[in-house]
């Protein structure tokens, strides 16, 4: 039965966008990357979403598999009915992240780490990412050529004309005070930082529940964080 | 390196038609003719006894045999209790308890090669 | 359900407009190819001779965080709203976007505004409500690719270096990848369509080189936003890109272009990656298939210095390639800085250490 | 009956033209078939077998033919309709500036015009030398050409995707083209046939195999020719370095993608709105129904009426169909055109 979850996905205009009646077909599966190298299929979760049962969708808003869908938009391009099954992941991501059901999986949980990296860089950077905060150490796949840049990074980046946290436009700029106070306020007024808060809610809770505590009561969220990282 | 033992190539899920191992669904075929004309209805799981007590699915057993997945298929068809319902529901008269039958022997003689662990 | 125009894709082109153009940057491109983003001002500018805005005050689009789904779509509409209406304040018509994911979110949201109006009106009150300002929808957005590819004949008119083999005579073969949210959300945003753009292909045509179709041709480098963001997921980024790099091998191209920073960078990590744990590389002698952006490809053809346009950043080693085209480059000034001064140097390039 | 035979002009010279006009001229009525090609027969001249019992369409298209040699129709080839007006109690159509005639009555049988699997880029055709469609299959059975890869090559795995150009908006076509599954069944037998060893698939997303004779004939090519189904539509076809194809389907009934090498490919093209429809259609002298197909006057009881009163319509111009619901249907405008004249005197 339809109930308060399929309200909530279907007020979405991406939804709207995303899903008019799926035939089955499987055209998006047998080219999505995620189907390849996860236990994952697009096209099921598009029917499951089409059935609006309720428990199905609470059980699949607390699911590994609505995470592992790249957002390539791949099967967008395929879909004989012009379906985005990755817009719907996308919708299911946004409910389960607000409902804080994301705690639930391992992969959802991983939300807390994004938004503390990502998230960060874009408000006091003004960039997804940063070169600043691209830590070999934590990206040994960057290479040894990364690792000179970020350990020489304003030479390196002067000599190829960057104008790395200067002032005026270029390349890696610092951000005016201004711009970044107007994306603060837009972070503001258009809910973006209330689902930071949210993520930060709900995987405090988490913590809790799992025994992350620390000697004051608060959740110690650098032992979660910690423990999300290497969570297999 | 060390610091990159968290990456792993990751093997792909994809059905891959050129490494099928069609030594079992050829023997199936050779004596059960009629597994040629299953046309994946699913008349047989959902009349399955197992079916309705394991996540036993007895069409999927015809997909795995003929996709050449015997090392799945020697687990899944442990759960079948050979009561023979599929068989007198299938709307093309395939012989599937004969289907399974086929399949367990052949998996039998397969480990005896030593072929399959 | 919308049903498409009954179209031809590969007699689809575009609308780009012909100058007068806002630069929107990319987070990525920035980070990784920062000379490419010079190159492309300088090539549109010096030698092309066109005017091109490029503005201190706009900001990331926050297009990772949207596809790893901590930025809402309303946050995201903003943003792009924000950028709109610095364009406005300037005058300039026709936004010229550095990334590919960027570009897809413009894109996104000038299909969504045209679809659902009132959501358009929802974002022009958030934008007023949060900073102020009004904004008109831009005429024209493309991306920086779209660009080089309309003037690739201007540009093969001022070649110096061709793509051609100087030892063979032969060209050279270069595999092309689109980004993802280049055209396959909406195709008619891209030349040629969803399957199979011509905006590469164009370049490397124009300018003497070869390409090369391969069976993952279409398939995604794997970036998959939190699939990497997130250390623990890395192995899906890389085995993506394997799978494609598998595929191309057997085609022994000498380069691959992409037109998206991100699926530019991942190509050359990952060679590297896998090179260090498989022992395995997809080029010739050892070496990796030199990655490239198209604006350092434009570049090497009108003559531009390798280490100018910052190839020196590269994991993969680009030399192979710039020996096959025969550029003139010192290999001594690779790790110099300005004024000459020695930087230091990584600990080796390349995807093994020999 | 009536003093001066009534004059009918029939456009199309296909099966469904040819039926109706040997069919009124047996009534008295004096026929001017008119055809833009050089021969009439249109399609069927460049098939090979008909399902479901894989008979020769030139003996159709032969009996046909030689019910046209009547004295009351007059055949004009290489001639196409481009105009049609109303003209008081006559229609008048034009071919460009070259023809003009006037007529009691039309009857429309312009049948279909083949999906351009061009269109499909992902399937590669036109790109890649070893994808073919349904109707150059025909075509290579019909001239008795052995089956062979470009390289001329026994093919030894052969896919048939059907659904292309059907079912998919993002072609611009909504509907089932509903001889397609019969057809890809029909040609999987004549394959397998020809090329005993070969594997043979078909990739469909659901089997409608309508007729009373087509269930049989599936199981027959299952049976009998070993054809294999798989439940998924093909997502992509690519060109390897042999020249091969890989395609991709999701293997729907497993839930997994799948890929999968073949030598050949064979895409099963769907039935498109004749293009002449245009012409039909421009001046508002009959209307075009959701797909581009002539629009009918009631779809139950007045199926070969077009919009407008005067002019009938029969076979695919109305919608795909098979060979022998051309037929009947043809046999049915010529019944409704006999009733309009009869109860017009």
């Amino acid at each position: 039965m339809p109930g308060e979850l399929y309200e909530r996905i279907s007020q979405d205009i991406r939804f709207t966008e995303g899903l008019t009646a799926c035939m089955n077909c499987g055209i998006c599966t047998a080219i999505c990357p995620a189907a390849e190298f996860y236990d994952y299929d697009p096209r099921s979760i598009v029917t499951t979403v089409q059935s609006g049962d309720e428990k199905t969708l609470k059980d699949l808003l607390e699911s590994e598999t609505i995470w592992y869908c790249g957002q390539c938009m791949s099967c967008k391009t395929r879909c004989p009915r012009g379906n985005c099954p990755g817009q719907v992941i996308q919708v299911l991501r946004k409910v389960s992240q607000e409902t804080g059901a994301f705690t639930k999986s391992r992969k959802g949980r991983q939300q807390l780490l994004i938004k503390d990296t990502v998230g960060k860089n874009i408000l006091k950077y003004g960039y997804c990412i940063y070169p600043a905060t691209a830590y070999p150490e934590k990206h040994p796949e960057q290479g040894t050529v990364w690792k000179w840049v970020f350990e020489n990074s304003h030479e390196v980046y002067a000599s190829v004309g960057g104008n790395y946290q200067g002032k005026g436009p270029g390349t890696l700029r610092k951000i005016p005070r201004e711009a970044l106070d107007e994306l603060h306020r837009i972070f503001e007024y258009t809910g973006g930082i209330n689902l930071f808060n949210k993520i930060e809610e709900h995987s405090r809770k988490k913590a809790l529940e799992l025994g992350f505590r620390k000697e004051n009561a608060d959740p110690d969220m650098e032992v979660y964080t910690r423990f999300v990282e290497n969570e297999q | 390196m060390k610091d990159l033992d968290f990456l792993t190539s990751t093997p792909s899920r994809q059905i891959d038609y050129e490494k099928f191992d069609t030594r079992l669904l050829d023997s199936v075929l050779e004596n059960e003719t009629s597994f040629l004309t299953c046309m994946s209805c699913g008349g047989c799981t959902a009349t399955c006894s197992a079916g309705n007590l394991t996540n036993f699915n007895v069409r999927k057993i015809g997909l795995m045999l003929r996709r050449g997945e015997i090392d799945q298929l020697s687990v899944e068809i442990e759960k079948c209790m050979f009561c023979g319902k599929c068989t007198l529901v299938c709307p093309r008269d395939i012989n599937i308890r004969n289907v399974v039958l086929l399949i367990k022997k052949g998996i039998a003689l397969l480990k005896t090669e030593n072929i399959l662990s | 359900m919308k049903k498409t125009a009954k179209i031809k894709w590969a007699d689809f082109n575009k609308e780009i407009a012909d100058d007068n153009y806002y630069y929107l940057r990319s987070c990525i491109r920035q980070n990784f190819f920062p000379g490419s983003e010079k190159a492309f001002l300088d090539i549109l500018r010096h030698n092309l001779h066109k005017t091109i805005f490029d503005d201190a005050s706009h900001t990331t689009c926050a297009g990772i965080g949207y596809h790893a789904d901590i930025v809402t779509f309303e946050t995201l509409q903003t943003i792009a709203a924000r950028h709109f209406s610095l364009m406005n304040e300037r005058g300039i018509p026709s936004a010229v976007v550095s990334c590919i994911t960027s570009f897809g979110i413009y894109s996104e949201i000038l299909a969504t505004w045209e679809e659902f109006p009132e959501e358009k009106e929802k974002i022009r009150a958030y934008l007023k409500k949060a900073t102020g300002r009004e904004f008109e929808v831009p005429e024209n957005v493309v991306h920086s690719c779209d660009i080089i590819y309309k003037f690739r004949n201007e540009i093969a008119a001022q070649m110096k270096s061709p793509l051609i083999n100087q030892k063979t005579g032969k060209p050279l073969k270069i595999v092309d990848h689109i980004g993802c949210h280049y055209s396959k959300m909406f195709p008619e945003r891209g030349v040629g369509g969803a399957e199979f753009p011509k905006v590469l292909t164009g370049m490397i045509t124009a300018w003497g080189g070869e390409t090369v179709d391969y069976p993952e041709r279409r398939h995604c480098c794997g970036f998959g936003f939190r699939q990497y963001l997130v250390k623990s997921n890395r192995s899906y980024p890389m085995s993506n890109s394997k799978k494609k790099f598998e595929s191309m091998a057997p085609y022994k191209p000498d380069a691959i272009l992409a037109n998206c920073p991100g699926c530019t960078m991942f190509f050359d990590r990952w060679q590297y990656t896998l090179g260090q744990i498989e022992g395995k590389t997809y080029g010739e002698d050892g070496n990796g298939i030199p990655v490239l952006t198209y604006e350092e490809l434009a570049g090497l053809v009108l003559g531009y210095d390798p280490w100018k346009l910052g190839m020196q950043l590269h994991q993969v080693d680009v030399e192979p390639f710039l020996d096959k085209m025969g550029v003139q480059y010192n290999p001594d000034d690779k790790y110099k800085g300005l004024n000459g001064k020695y930087i230091n140097q990584p600990d080796f390039s390349g995807c093994l250490k020999v | 009956m009536m003093n001066k035979p009534r004059h009918i002009a029939v456009i199309g010279g296909g099966i469904a033209g040819m039926e109706t006009a040997s069919r009124l001229a047996q009534a008295g009525y004096k026929i001017t078939l008119i055809e833009k090609e050089r021969i009439t027969g249109g399609h069927l001249t460049q098939w090979s077998h008909l399902f479901p019992d894989s008979s020769d369409p030139a003996i159709v298209v032969s009996r046909l033919s030689s019910a046209l040699s009547h004295q009351n129709i007059k055949v004009i080839t290489s001639t196409e309709i481009t105009d049609i007006s109303k003209n008081g109690q006559y229609f008048n159509l034009k071919s460009g500036s070259e023809m003009s005639l006037n007529a009691d009555a039309i009857v429309v049988t312009s049948g279909f015009h083949l999906f351009d699997a061009s269109r499909k880029e992902e399937y590669g055709y036109g790109l890649f030398d070893n994808v073919l469609t349904s109707a150059d299959l025909e075509l290579m059975m019909k001239n008795e050409k052995p089956i062979r890869t470009a390289s001329g090559k026994k093919p030894r795995r052969i896919a048939i995707i059907h659904c292309v150009g059907s079912r998919d908006a993002k072609a611009g076509n909504t509907y089932c083209s509903k001889v397609c599954c019969i057809t890809g069944i029909k040609q999987a037998i004549e394959l397998n046939k020809r090329l005993p060893e070969c594997e043979i698939f078909c990739f469909y997303m659901d089997l409608r195999l309508y007729g009373s004779s087509f269930d049989g004939l599936y199981l027959t090519a299952q049976q009998k020719h070993k054809v294999q189904f798989i439940r998924g539509r093909l997502s992509e076809a690519a060109e390897k370095p042999d020249k091969s194809l890989q395609i991709k389907a999701e293997d729907t009934l497993s839930g997994r993608p799948l890929r999968m090498d073949v030598d050949m490919i064979i895409l099963l093209v769907g039935m498109e709105p004749g293009i002449s429809h245009n012409n039909f259609s421009r001046n508002g002298s009959v209307q075009l129904d959701e797909n581009g197909f002539l629009k009918c006057k009631d779809v139950h009881a007045a199926r070969n009426l077009t919009t407008q009163t005067g002019i009938f319509m029969a076979g695919t111009c109305i919608c795909p169909m098979s060979v022998s619901e051309t037929l009947e249907n043809a046999r049915s405008a010529a019944l409704e055109v006999i009733n309009y004249f009869e109860r017009k005197m």
